[in-house]
């Protein structure tokens, strides 16, 4: 995978004002909580998060087309999923992008919640919870909130698929 | 004359409408609210705050005024669904009115699901709201209107085993009679609905203003009111519709917002409740719904009923007192509070008029229900009907406004 | 920078949205009138006056407010019909809004009238109010709709000599795009359409808040527009029909007043403008429509329309020392004052995202207007509109907020 | 015809207190202008015309049918007319009863207008004009306004087609 790297705070510090986050690192969860209860206001997150989209990991032109449309949102939004059974567990591997920077900012919470993670785990992850624990059930518009629901939805129907497929296999 | 408790009298100092009396000098003694409720200071207040401070179109811009919007038009949303005991905001469409939203279940709806030969069970009370609409569904699908007939004093009559039967689709009744007060029993129509696999349809326009309605435990399929009655803005109403109903359901009316794309050839439909808001809300109104539902919720719905019951107990003593007046309907404690009568030799119309004269605003006609007065066997009645905010100073004045009337008409002569 | 006039000003005064800055001490920069108008202080002051002092359902007491009530109803509709020079009142129906009024014209004129094989004749600029429900009518009676292409300005090219044809049975275009601004030749287009015996409908939601349409002089023949753009409240339109043929359009929502009589077996319309308005009005709104109406004609159609240029004119020369920036549309001259634009490197929503954080106020998105985006080859565009009320310093906020749109997205290292 | 009389100021003036109108005559237009012009107020006029109502010549049970009904109105109205060509020249004789009195007093009016004229001057005579100068069309509820148009609608079309008639039979 070709990720550019994300500069979260806690990185930021450690080295004084250089990012110096590894190239494949994607933020986590804790993370995204940590830089969040820093930031004073509203703004200020979305600032984040609009630095944090421009520079979530680019979708290939050919990832672009309309099969990978998620619709429902105000901007353009791909989204690539794949099954990674290369580890230990079969993990879910999502990538997305969007031409809108602060909808990629959401894009990389999106990841953080559910990219790398077990089909079981992708259905157990309470996204309505983590939107609220980051106020964004507060601050998102409803249409913004509708996109997100969407490419929620089909995560986890994608997981819930790879659940019984697996299931079968395992028969 | 009783003396109104505290309370009362609060409750009618929020309704800037009695501030003022008449030209003449006399009180408003508004009993028409069954035809549109008065509006407290609250709902006024609000629509201008909108107006005033961050209006803007909804669920279109992300600039402030309009994530304001939007966060209010959902706080509303929110609201009537705790009134309704709905599952989710997402059964619950903002539209222009009742009648649009009943229009809306049996257009979407009904025309979808019907096939020839198929029933829809109306009953004799309903407004032409919940009539009218069946109608053109049936001479559209031909299926068939069967009504369910009334006991003398205008209750429903349930007796007939062919009432519920395995064509029946839907059943469409009104949650209070605009006209008797009638309360059909909802609970007993669900189930009997239900048990033939039929849905039912609540036109609760006048219900609604009297006290919640539980959906889920009723078990209401489709519900419809309207805010001007519910002592809130004219222009918006509500459609309420169980999830999986409301999925399976067409839209009507077509345009902005409604739609999920819309290509040169066809379109598809956005999710409800979208699906059943094209075009441009009635935004304004629809936020200031929720302080209307927060008023009624701030009377409390023990209070209001009592004194409402207590209203309509006073009319019916009083009016038995007026020679020639014959009132419709069953009695005070089997019904809202409505009070339709006749006069003997006196035209519904006159008396209209008349009470007019005493700063007594009542209501004269058919009152949209003309299969009912056909039943009745009067071409009109005169409708006095109370709210919250009314009192018994207000019966006296219409038991002494009908005196006035029968003898200015020379029939005590 | 020029100075505004003084008469500006106090047209600016009359509207209290801008009486207070927003919290971090920006003035409010308001360029979504496209999407609603902000409200003059009449006409909340109209609303609130109804509520506090008259309040009743219309058309159906007889009692003081009713009667007062249905007088400033009917005041309210001869203000619009003096406004579109209509020939009589019984021509103009209060509707829930534009995308109400286009509904009711294609269901109910098209859906009565055409027949397999007979052309909608529609433009690509069209709202999805004005295409949706064409698009219903064509799927319902096998008539086709054929577009209008245009030119690479964004304006229609009627050359194509196929457009007018013998099929034609409706002409339906917008008066005025809502998003390029694009102001389609209505006279032409009635001569064109009446010489081939086809019908003229215009939407003229955006055109109207910008000068009145004289519908007789201009030979249009149904035309919708809603109140909340014309500086009016949220959830009132007008539905416009030339009198013969709003006799022959069915009624599209059944309910109360809007019937004859109702018999239990089938029923009978009243007469237009009543056959188009079922149910309870948006009684308080179609009043306050009256003083959003003097508001405009106060300010004078032809200073506004000066007015509007002149912001438009120095938003276009603003925008064009922008980087990467492209406008769509005609120059400003020949549209409404409609400035949609993209910027290279930029989402609509970021930018929209980040003016929002100046305090400027802009809408992002296909404008429900996808086929004209697909045209445009865009997926979305940002549009900033003006108002009467919006003045030069509004232009040169957008220009300065753009420059730091630039910024914050590095677009320009 | 057995018509009550009405009883106006300027009969009752003549008499000093004592109705001595003629048992047939109905009221003239312009004593109905002579009267509205000296009653102070719209309630005054309104009291005038359900008095007037009240006398109104009442039609026979078997008059008051279905066929006579006329629809648009609040309260029954029921419109009988009739071609007399026993005098000089055909009129048209209008009799109409509603069980409203203050209907019937409106219906008066009516009556004051049309009853007994030719045709051609039913056809001539300006209601509207008249309404206007008994300012009824400002006091009058668009309803009501509705009802009696409805009934002008009718005379008017009986004396277009008397007209036709009675030009054939010249012919
Ligand atoms: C050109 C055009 N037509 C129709 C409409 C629909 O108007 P409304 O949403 O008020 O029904 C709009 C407004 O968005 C418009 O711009
Ligand atoms: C029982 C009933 N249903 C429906 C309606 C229609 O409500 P609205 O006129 O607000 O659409 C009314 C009000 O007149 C009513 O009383």
């Amino acid at each position: 995978m070709n990720t550019v790297g994300l500069c979260t705070r806690a990185a930021f510090d450690q080295t004084q004002g250089a990012c110096t986050l590894a190239a494949t690192e994607l933020m986590t969860l804790d993370e995204l909580y940590e830089e969040f209860d820093f930031l004073p206001d509203w703004e200020d997150r979305c600032d984040f998060l609009i630095d944090l989209g421009m520079e979530l990991p680019k979708l290939s032109s050919d990832e672009k087309i309309e099969p990978n449309r998620v619709h429902g949102c105000q901007s353009m939004v791909w989204l690539v999923t794949e099954l990674d059974d290369s580890g230990d567990e079969p993990v879910l591997r999502v990538r997305a992008n969007s031409d809108a920077m602060i909808v990629n900012g959401l894009i990389a919470v999106l990841l953080a919640i559910y990219d790398g993670k077990t089909p079981r785990e992708v259905l157990d992850a309470d996204a309505a919870e983590i939107f609220k624990r980051l106020e964004l059930d507060r601050h998102l518009s409803s249409q913004r909130k509708n996109g997100l629901s969407g490419m929620v939805t089909r995560l986890r129907q994608l997981a819930a698929a790879a659940i019984v497929d697996l299931d079968q296999q395992a028969n | 004359m009783k003396h109104l408790s505290e309370t009362v009298l609060d409750v009618r100092n929020q309704f800037p409408i009695f501030d003022h009396p008449l030209p003449k000098g006399q009180p408003v003694t508004f009993l028409d609210t069954a035809a549109s409720a008065q509006k407290p200071q609250t709902v006024i207040d609000r629509e201008r705050e909108v107006c005033e401070r961050y209006y803007a179109n909804a669920y279109r811009g992300v600039y402030r005024f309009g994530a304001m919007v939007d966060e209010e038009l959902e706080a509303s949303r929110e609201a009537v669904r705790k009134l309704l005991g709905a599952e989710s905001r997402d059964e619950l469409a903002f539209t222009a009115g009742a009648t649009m939203s009943l229009n809306v279940i049996a257009n979407g709806w009904g025309r979808r699901h019907l096939q020839p030969g198929d029933e829809i069970l109306l009953s004799v009370l309903e407004h032409h709201a919940n009539f009218v609409p069946w109608q053109q569904v049936v001479a559209a699908t031909g299926a068939k209107l069967r009504f369910i007939p009334l006991t003398p004093a205008g209750e429903l009559d349930l007796s007939d085993p062919e009432l519920f039967n395995n064509r029946t689709r839907i059943v469409a009744v009104t949650g209070m009679s605009n006209v008797l007060g009638t309360l059909p029993p909802l609970a007993e129509l669900s189930q009997r609905a239900h048990a033939v696999g039929a849905i039912l349809v609540v036109d609760a326009a006048q219900s609604l203003p009297h006290g919640p309605i539980d959906v889920v435990a009723t078990g209401i399929d489709f519900l419809a009111c309207s805010g001007h009655k519910l002592y809130g803005p004219t222009g918006v109403g509500i459609l309420y519709g169980r999830k999986e109903l409301l999925a399976e359901t067409d839209p009507l009316i077509f345009g902005g917002h409604m739609i999920d794309q819309v290509h040169q050839d066809h379109s598809t439909w956005a999710d409800p409740p979208a699906r059943f808001e094209a075009g441009t809300l009635p935004i304004v109104q629809a936020i200031a719904l929720r302080p209307a539902l927060e008023f009624m919720e701030s009377v409390g719905y023990e209070a209001m009923h009592a004194h409402e019951l207590e209203l309509t107990q006073a009319a019916h003593a009083q009016l038995a007192e007026i020679p020639g007046i014959q009132i419709y309907g069953p009695p005070p404690e089997r019904k809202g509070s409505i009070v339709s009568f006749t006069m003997e030799g006196a035209a519904a119309e006159d008396i209209a008029h008349l009470l007019d004269r005493k700063g007594v605003f009542v209501r004269h006609g058919h009152h949209c229900t003309m299969p009912l007065h056909t039943w009745l066997g009067v071409p009109a009645t005169v409708r006095a009907s109370f709210g919250v905010y009314n009192n018994l100073d207000d019966v006296q004045r219409l038991a002494d406004a009908l005196r006035y009337v029968r003898q200015r008409l020379k029939l005590d002569t």
